[in-house]
């Protein structure tokens, strides 16, 4: 272990944090550097989380912070699910902040840089967490960063959104801090490892108040479908960079948080057959509201939701194969969703408008984004060379492995949606390429750096798409992890 | 009527709880839904360190040497207090923000007639 | 030449094809000529091999492979053969037209996912190739802009609809047999259940009767064909919708195999019986709805769906005669309807985009390579005896009467005259008749569009004539079934139940058409007339066309439409009537009100709490 | 002690109940400041000397000045 | 309408919580985590507050997480306050003499009294926090006091922010790589109990505290009251 003293898992959370108070300083020096310090500082997470994914792929390294043991200090639980979610969210957001040092040109751009390396530094912090307060902190820096990055712009709309997010997010966060607060006057520990020891039986009344307590609150951010009204809005009137984040990251971390409590503290099990219904309707809701849709980032959050309906289904299959289907198809979604997000941005950009019927014949003055935009479009539909076919193939072999008729019907379903995604986002690619204006004047394709990361993204998705065995390699552990809640215990408590 | 005893901190924290979500819920001017989110937030920071009381204990403070660490009240819901109520501050002072600009963008706060963004 | 090279070599040639398209027009045309005739030359190189190789198993550990066997070569020639004259027809149809470099690029993707889909070895990549071929397609068909969108969105959503359900076939048999490779399936399939054959087969069915545009699945199709580019409505309805034909084989005859597939289910409602009478409906009704169309490639596409009920029709019945006149016919099908497709490609050239059957007419002497292709075409479609049809039709017809079953005969027999009576409008329309005033000055069809034309004629020609060369090729494809093979001789087939002898019926026609040529000379005193020198009661004709075709059909017309309106297409657009609706209505839960949102959380939160304490649900 | 006790809570609701309904914004924030006032006191009842401190200084200082500027920025009045 | 359904679904929530409620009796000792810091809390982090040990040493990740979101909300409110170009000024009129050298006269010893709070944090009850909230109120009676001559320096209140952030995590780094090798470890020696220069690392962490929170929340009245 001592080798690995240099590649500690909290240098994720610790060193973005300090940049971020860095800035403020730098930027009183030349307002130059600050553009580029999120760009630096998750290129630092990508490689240290790159670096520490394979040794943890077995045994999981379990930091303790300021040397107290597990129940009594917090610990940091890096398994290889929390190390492929952190890495994942690294390069992501590395991609992102390349696209944002040029997107970024007005308001007070010094404070976006620091408002964005703090969401992602949270979504860290929530990803790799130990503990249910401390969960609850890293939550709250991921909100407090998204409302204020969602009225970054100050328009009517995103001041609109933001106030609504913001109202839905705190009583959110209250509930989570009731849940906590039951928890900890029936239980006496903040540890999940230690609650998971102690709680036997979550049906049992008082147990399962404070569960669902803390899964209403998780469950806002996770935008699971009573609860996601805040979505659509937020993501349609945020920066394109900022929606791409929270519709790649945020919500993926929101779902991964209610995932680890029911999975690990409250070991649940027919409570699933709920969460699965509840899945399928996120997903039917999310893409027939999709469908109707006038404003192309207003479709794209709807989508997002039909694809968190998908996760969570994917997920309540509760089968090891199931829950690799749901990591994976998180992994394609952030992919494929901050791929569509970026590309958005630059065609509202350019024409200026939000509406779809603004966006004809964009294919020819900007081909590069275009194109980029339709292998995004082919990857969340599912079309088979992308990412997004491998993963909804693992799914489909989840819910078809057991052979229940209600999973069957379930999965029926969900095709229905998957179609209806089909149908409305390939009217958008008719519009980009065969609709509108033949006089192709001013070419301005997109500048250089947003079209490096949109690339990088589109190889990613082949890459994964096409050898989805790389990924699996990480995906059978990380599921394997988040079933075995004896071994989670055993490996934090010692 | 001890049970009335036993239970009046929690009644207290949980009625400031639900006076909060109350308001929230019913009141369409924006300003007074942020009053219920801060009596929210100090009714739940009630509950948290009512769940720490151990009847006639002391406060976690060995500040003179007399005191034995025998019946001190829990710490932990207090360290926890302390973290929520400065981040119930950070987000009541984002929100007032955003009512302000709200005001000049819409010239109203009642959230009945702030729907642009729907369906 | 291994298979990987083959398929490396066909999607390499596209991206390549896209990116010399990028340099000069000219490099694009011709590199993309080379491509499709070396994929030919590859591939009948390829003519007795049988090799399976594994392509990777990158693919969560599933072997990929490509196999080739004689049924997987049978179809790989014909789709290379059509792509490669498509393609030598493309390069002058398309010439002035913008964004050729997609269209060529789209053209061999799509040619190159067909191959791939013949030649897959296991259901996964059979499922990749057929997704790829399905959005390729949908670009290529949405490619003449504002028409061609609500066509190009019918086809994929249908498409889409039927690829989901063979991912759920796919899957299912992945989990009950743990295999997806083809050729192990079958010995598996014998511990299956016959409900869940039947399950299988059904599913199955759906996605290839979208594609093959069996009656209830068909409503895409004229759309499509319609509005797609003519070289390229040619490949789709030549190669393209018999894919289908090609994935009923697969399903019926390879993978649940012949015996438990034609006996599932009793007496009518056994599977093969039911698709036999929807092949029949298939034949019947679009045919005579062909008949209304005034628009000459609307005409076809109707046609393209009346004769794949006769491919349905012969592969239902499950008799080894039946096997080769289905297979045969989808391979004549091909040929005709391509080169109907092509024809009609070159008046729309020529008279830049006209294809109303009503304003055109007498193109004949102005056009007569077109002429005789679309003269060979009908010939071939009607099946007139020295046309490769008739060979099949009377392969099929065989089968109907050895297998007793008039009912099916006699709705073929119909099918038929529909077929005489649509495509005569059709020759007539076009070519005969008056040559109206606008259309004197036409342009001449470029040479590169007359190959074509003249070698698809003569194939039809030679394959009516001298059967065998497909029929040999056939029969080691219904070997491969476990079905007894044809007796087959160059000049057709010689069976205890009546032999075909192409060569002597050939001889005989030609004596008497020799003869009637002799009497056609003897008698040739009277004058050349001119055409428009007619008169009617006494009074000249004016000089501007005067054409009786119009309306060709009137009577017929209004007393058989209002029974011919597709139903099945106004079925569908009521549910997507529905959907959009639904769609509208079901995000206005989202009101707006922050108060409605707070509402949804605290019910959402009580719920739950009341759904566990009051009834313990969980 | 009791007695004190039950007072102070019944007094903190009241004010709760008055911050609900009092139509002058300013009323309400003030009867909102009472509340967390309240809430301090019932801090220390509880033996937590620093979150009473906290809570004072900034639920009941902070946060009302914060609403009062917010309230001074836009309008005083409900409707 | 509304009031009715949210009444019900309120009591139902409410009946929830009395359910779960009574497996947690008031007021009866239960904690064993809070038993173990209790008991060797003096020991181990050598504060006499134990509230502060917990919140500096055995949650000290807690406690960065909160100085972070302070921090953002401060950077959070420059954001959405700076979109708006026009400062329209505001006619306040002169505070009278006595209000303004009252004011001028009583911010020293608040300031002091701060200072006092957050220096003493691990001895009495308080710290960086509530030392902080205290200089800020100093400020805003500042603000109230004498308006329109006497503002915040932005740059040293920039300074002391980022510089307390820094301070944080620069001293759990160095936890991290010396001493035990734990991140925010408490690496300094514990010193005689109970006086001022004990408990290790506790009081440097909680002065930097004091000054960033000091500094944050007089930066987010300064933002508020000068916005326009």
């Amino acid at each position: 272990m001592n080798e690995m003293s240099i590649l500690d898992p909290v240098l994720l959370i610790a060193i973005p944090l300090g940049l971020a108070f860095l800035i403020p300083l730098l930027g009183l020096v030349s307002k130059k550097i600050v553009r580029w310090i999120p760009v630096v500082g998750f290129l630092f997470n990508g490689i240290v989380a790159l670096l520490i994914l394979p040794h943890v792929l077995k045994q999981p390294i379990i930091v303790k912070i300021g040397g107290f043991v597990p129940p009594f200090g917090i610990n940091l639980y890096a398994g290889s699910v929390g190390m492929l979610l952190a890495s994942l969210i690294a390069i992501t957001g590395f991609l992102v902040s390349i696209y944002a040092v040029k997107y970024i040109t007005k308001g007070a751009e010094q404070k976006y840089h620091i408002l964005f390396l703090l969401l992602l530094t949270g979504a860290t912090g929530v990803v790799l967490t130990g503990d249910i307060f401390n969960l609850f902190v890293f939550f709250e820096i991921l909100c407090i960063s998204s409302y204020a990055l969602v009225a970054y712009l100050g328009t009517r709309s995103g001041l609109e959104a933001s106030i609504k997010y913001l109202i839905q997010g705190s009583i959110g966060s209250s509930f989570l801090l009731i849940g906590i607060g039951l928890l900890y006057g029936q239980f006496g520990t903040l540890n999940m490892a230690d609650l998971a020891r102690q709680i036997v039986d979550y049906t049992e009344p008082s147990v399962f108040v404070s569960m669902v307590f803390m899964i209403t609150g998780l469950g806002i951010e996770a935008a699971i479908f009573p609860l996601n009204a805040w979505l659509p809005d937020a993501h349609s009137s945020a920066p394109s960079s900022v929606s791409a984040v929270l519709s790649g990251i945020a919500i993926e971390v929101g779902l991964y948080a209610v995932i680890r409590v029911l999975f690990t503290i409250f070991a649940v099990s027919n409570f699933f057959i709920f969460f699965m219904v509840l899945g399928v309707l996120t997903v039917l809701i999310g893409e027939m509201s999709a469908f109707a849709q006038k404003n192309i980032k207003r479709m794209l959050a709807y989508s997002s939701i039909g694809q968190i309906g998908l996760i969570v289904f994917a997920f309540s299959i509760s089968t090891q194969l199931g829950v690799a289907g749901g990591l994976f198809q998180m992994v394609s979604h952030t992919l494929g969703k901050a791929l569509l997000f970026l590309c958005a941005g630059y065609m509202i950009f350019r024409t200026g408008s939000m509406e779809i019927s603004s966006l004809e014949g964009i294919g020819k003055k900007m081909p590069i984004t275009a194109l980029c935009f339709t292998i995004g479009t082919f990857s969340i539909v599912g079309l088979p060379p992308f990412t997004g076919f491998a993963s909804k193939f693992m799914i489909i072999r989840a819910a078809l492995a057991n052979g229940e008729l209600l999973l069957q019907i379930l999965i029926g379903l969900v095709l229905v949606g998957t179609i209806i995604e089909g149908a409305y986002f390939f009217k958008i690619i008719q519009t980009i390429y065969f609709k509108g204006a033949h006089k192709t004047d001013n070419r301005e394709e997109a500048p250089v750096t947003a079209l490096i990361p949109m690339l990088i993204l589109v190889s990613f998705i082949i890459v994964i798409g096409m050898f989805p065995n790389i990924i699996d390699k990480v995906l059978q552990p990380a599921a394997s992890e988040l079933l075995d809640q004896v071994k989670y215990i055993g490996s934090v408590l010692g | 009527m001890n049970i009335l005893y036993d239970y009046i901190y929690y009644a207290g924290a949980f009625g400031l709880i639900f006076i909060g979500i109350f308001t929230m819920m019913v009141k369409r001017n924006y300003i007074k839904v942020i009053i219920g989110l801060s009596i929210l937030e100090t009714g739940v920071n009630l509950f948290l360190i009512s769940v720490g009381y151990i009847s006639n204990g002391t406060a976690p403070i060995f500040s003179n040497p007399g005191i034995e660490a025998k019946n001190m009240v829990d710490p932990v819901p207090q360290a926890l207090v302390l973290t929520a109520i400065v981040i119930g501050l950070a987000v009541l002072s984002l929100a007032l923000s955003m009512a302000i600009r709200l005001y000049k963008h819409f010239g109203t706060l009642d959230l009945q007639q702030i729907k642009e963004q729907r369906w | 030449m291994s298979l990987e090279l083959l398929i490396m070599f066909a999607f390499g040639g596209a991206f390549l094809t896209y990116l010399a398209g990028k340099i000069s027009s000219k490099l694009r045309d011709i590199f993309a000529l080379l491509c499709s005739v070396a994929l030919v030359v590859i591939v009948s190189s390829l003519y007795k091999v049988e090799t399976t190789i594994t392509l990777y198993n990158g693919f969560f550990g599933m072997p990929l492979s490509m196999r080739l066997n004689p049924m997987a070569w049978f179809f790989a020639i014909a789709i290379v053969s059509s792509s490669a004259l498509v393609v030598l027809y493309s390069m002058s149809y398309m010439k002035h037209r913008e964004r050729t470099d997609y269209y060529y690029f789209m053209l061999l993707l799509i040619n190159a996912a067909m191959l791939a889909i013949v030649l897959s070895g296991d259901l996964v990549s059979f499922f990749i190739s057929w997704e790829i071929m399905s959005w390729s397609t949908f670009l290529l068909i949405s490619y003449n802009r504002n028409a061609a969108l609500p066509a190009g969105i019918k086809y994929i959503v249908m498409s889409l609809i039927g690829s989901m359900c063979m991912l759920v076939g796919i899957i299912s048999i992945y989990t009950a047999f743990d295999t997806i490779t083809i050729s192990e399936i079958v010995q598996h399939m014998a511990t299956a259940t016959a409900g869940y054959k039947l399950f299988l087969l059904i599913i199955f069915s759906i996605t290839f009767g979208i594609k093959n545009a069996v009656v209830p699945l068909h409503t895409w199709l004229p759309d499509a064909y319609a509005e797609s580019p003519s070289p390229f409505s040619a490949v789709l309805s030549g190669m393209l919708t018999r894919m289908g034909i090609f994935g009923f084989l697969l399903i019926m005859f390879v993978m649940v195999g012949a015996e438990n597939s034609l006996h599932m289910g009793r007496g009518f409602f056994s599977y093969h019986n039911i698709l036999a009478w929807l092949g029949a409906i298939t034949i019947v009704i679009p045919t005579f709805i062909a008949m209304l169309q005034n628009d000459a490639k609307k005409l076809l596409a109707w046609h393209g769906i009346g004769q794949g009920g006769y491919m349905i029709v012969g592969i239902a019945f499950g008799t080894s005669l039946g096997l080769a006149g289905g297979i045969f016919h989808t391979l004549n099908h091909a040929i005709y309807i391509i080169l109907l497709f092509l024809s009609v490609g070159a008046i729309e050239y020529s008279t830049n985009g006209l294809r109303d059957l009503n304003s055109l007419g007498g193109l004949f002497k102005k056009m007569p390579i077109a002429f005789l292709g679309g003269l060979l075409g009908i010939c071939g479609l009607i099946g007139i005896p020295l046309t490769n049809g008739f060979v099949s039709k009377w392969l099929i017809y065989k089968t109907l009467i050895l297998g007793k079953a008039p009912f099916l005969a006699f709705a073929t027999l119909l099918g038929t005259w529909g077929t005489i009576l649509s495509v005569y409008k059709f020759l007539h329309n076009l070519y005969l008749g008056q040559l109206p005033q606008e259309h004197q000055n036409i342009k001449k069809t470029p040479l590169a569009m007359q190959i074509p034309i003249v070698i698809l004629s003569l194939t039809i020609l030679v394959f009516g004539i001298l059967p065998g060369l497909p029929l040999k090729s056939i029969n080691a494809m219904i070997v491969s079934f476990g079905f007894t093979p044809l007796t087959v001789s160059i000049w057709g087939i010689s069976s205890e139940t009546g032999t075909l002898n192409m060569i002597n019926i050939f001889s005989i026609l030609l004596v008497v058409v020799a003869i009637f040529w002799l009497i056609f000379q003897a008698a040739r005193k009277s004058t050349a007339v001119d055409q428009y020198d007619n008169y009617a009661a006494g009074a000249a004709i004016p000089k501007d066309k005067y054409n009786y075709t119009v309306e060709f059909y009137a009577p017929f017309y209004r007393m058989a439409t209002p029974y011919l309106r597709d139903i099945f297409d106004m079925l569908y657009q009521k549910i997507a009537r529905f959907t959009e609706f639904a769609c509208d209505n079901i995000r206005k839960i989202y009101t707006g009100y922050v108060s409605d949102y707070i509402i949804y959380i605290i019910l959402f939160l009580a719920l739950l709490i009341s759904a566990q304490l009051k009834w313990s649900v969980f | 002690m009791i007695v004190i006790v039950t007072f102070l809570i019944v007094a903190m609701l009241a004010a709760a109940v008055s911050a609900y309904f009092f139509r002058d914004l300013l009323n309400a924030v003030i009867a909102s400041c009472m509340v967390s006032l309240i809430a301090a006191v019932m801090f220390i009842l509880l033996h937590a000397p620093d979150v009473a401190m906290a809570e004072a200084s900034i639920g009941a200082a902070l946060v009302t000045t914060v609403f009062v500027i917010a309230i001074r920025r836009t309008t005083r009045y409900e409707k | 309408m509304r009031k009715c359904i949210g009444i019900i679904l309120l009591i139902i929530i409410a009946w929830g919580i009395l359910t779960s409620l009574q497996t947690m009796p008031f007021g009866v000792s239960r904690a064993k985590v809070a038993n173990h810091y209790i008991n060797n809390g003096k020991d181990e982090t050598g504060a006499a507050n134990i509230v502060t040990s917990v919140v500096i040493n055995y949650r000290a990740f807690d406690t960065l997480g909160e100085v972070t979101v302070l921090f953002l909300s401060a950077i959070g409110l420059g954001a959405v306050l700076a979109t708006i170009k026009t400062r329209e000024k505001r006619d306040t009129e002169k505070a009278s003499l006595i209000l303004s050298t009252g004011c001028r006269f009583l911010f020293p010893p608040i300031i002091l009294f701060g200072a006092y709070i957050f220096i003493h944090g691990h001895l009495t009850p308080g710290g960086g926090f509530q030392g902080g909230a205290i200089i800020a109120s100093a400020f805003l009676l500042m603000y109230l006091g004498c308006h329109g001559e006497k503002r915040l320096n932005d740059r040293c209140s920039t300074f002391s922010e980022s510089l307390g952030g820094l301070a944080f995590v620069i001293i759990g780094l160095i936890g991290l790589a010396v001493g035990t090798h734990y991140f925010l470890n408490n690496f300094m020696p514990l010193g005689k109990f109970n006086t001022l220069l004990s408990a290790g690392v506790i009081p440097i962490i909680y002065i930097a505290i004091g000054f960033k929170v000091g500094a944050e929340l007089s930066k987010i009245i300064d933002l508020l009251m000068e916005e326009s």
